[in-house]
């Protein structure tokens, strides 16, 4: 595991209802790393891991879009924002 | 068609927690070289999926209005002529009230449906915005989280 | 959605020479199967081809209203589960005024845009209205007729 | 030509404009012979034979349609309506 930070983890909607809890940190070098600490620390709530896998990821703000998980070093307080599909209208 | 810029045609952009009202659209749209207005208003729906919905409760990421702003430039730039709005509702609505209201004016109907129709698929696809679902049974879900 | 019969889908259609509103056709539309509302105004331009225009003139044939039933209820044949209405104005109107409101409500959108621009396609095509333009210069024409 | 009878012809929108009345009677055998006969009657108002080019016409409330108007023999007292283009909305 590459060198880790501190990072912050910001569920929205269903992410949060899945969470039991709106924010959290954790320590992680990755925003992959960050994903399966989380999963690991909600593995007892059966959605977690279900609704992770439909949602999409601000890092600071910005969108990570589709680039590859493992391949984003997290800087030191990041602020990973984990968004469920979106549902408006 | 004078030319408007990008800003001036995007007339009103709102999320807000208060009921919402057609009319404020209709308004921030009208124009005299206007001929035709295309307005979509979503309502909460009494079922779905045949589970009947007692009531719905709306969330918006903070960067909503943001990201809103943007779907509205890039209809009306999709659409030149057009003049847009778009105004959604956040909190706790029961059955038949107004979700959505989104309206595109243009000198034809053809391009005021088209921008009309972006408006309301590109704000469901690209803004921030998620839809909880209160069933009459008594159960709950977010919509588009299964 | 529950069968609605053709009549029961067609909730309102007028022809009048007093003002018309947005409201009257989103009321008569509305019903808590309905998500997706969509309704289309026409409102007299400021200009037509490049010239200014002033008032605008509109008549009826007297078959007008039972060609615009015809056509409501072809529309809700054509898009099941889709409630219409269609109101048009008679008489002369200035700028900015509407000449036309129709709206078209179903359970999703897709429905509700395709029901409200046949309504208003098929309206112009097929039921019995002129429109008389009253321009800027003192000129006049049937639009249409040259 | 086949035999006559007295027709009414009833004019809407720009033909009412181009003919410079609403109404008119006039002896035809077909519909074709009562627009020849129109036309010849309101030679001298240079849209009329125009904005009749572009008209649909109801005989009697029926829509004449497509049908060849040589072909369609009017009954004695039938009402037949000129209608410019539709323009409504």
């Amino acid at each position: 595991m590459s060198r880790s930070v501190i990072v912050t983890l910001r569920y929205w909607a269903a992410a949060k209802e899945a969470a039991g809890l709106a924010e959290e940190q954790l320590s992680a070098g990755t925003l992959a790393d960050a994903l399966n600490a989380a999963r690991a620390r909600h593995a007892e709530r059966p959605s977690f891991a279900q609704v992770l896998g439909r949602c999409s990821y601000l890092i600071d703000g910005d969108p990570v879009g589709a680039r590859d998980h493992a391949s984003i070093r997290l800087d030191e307080g990041a602020r990973i924002e984990v968004l469920p599909p979106f549902a408006g209208g | 068609m004078t030319d408007i810029s990008v800003e001036q045609a995007v007339r009103l952009l709102a999320i807000r927690d208060t009921p919402l009202s057609v009319d404020e659209v209709l308004a921030a749209i009208a124009d005299p070289r206007i001929g035709g207005t295309c307005v979509f208003v979503g309502t909460v729906r009494d079922h779905d999926a045949g589970r009947g919905v007692n009531e719905l409760g709306y969330d918006a990421h903070p960067n909503a209005l943001k990201e809103l702003r943007r779907v509205a430039e890039g209809v009306v730039a999709a659409h030149p002529g057009s003049v847009v709005a778009a105004v959604h509702r956040v909190g706790d609505l029961s059955v038949g009230e107004i979700a959505v209201v989104v309206g595109a004016a243009a000198p034809h109907r053809a391009e005021a449906f088209a921008a009309c129709r972006q408006l309301i698929d590109d704000l469901k696809a690209e803004v921030p915005l998620w839809k909880h679902q209160r069933f009459a049974d008594g159960s709950a879900e977010w919509v588009g989280a299964e």
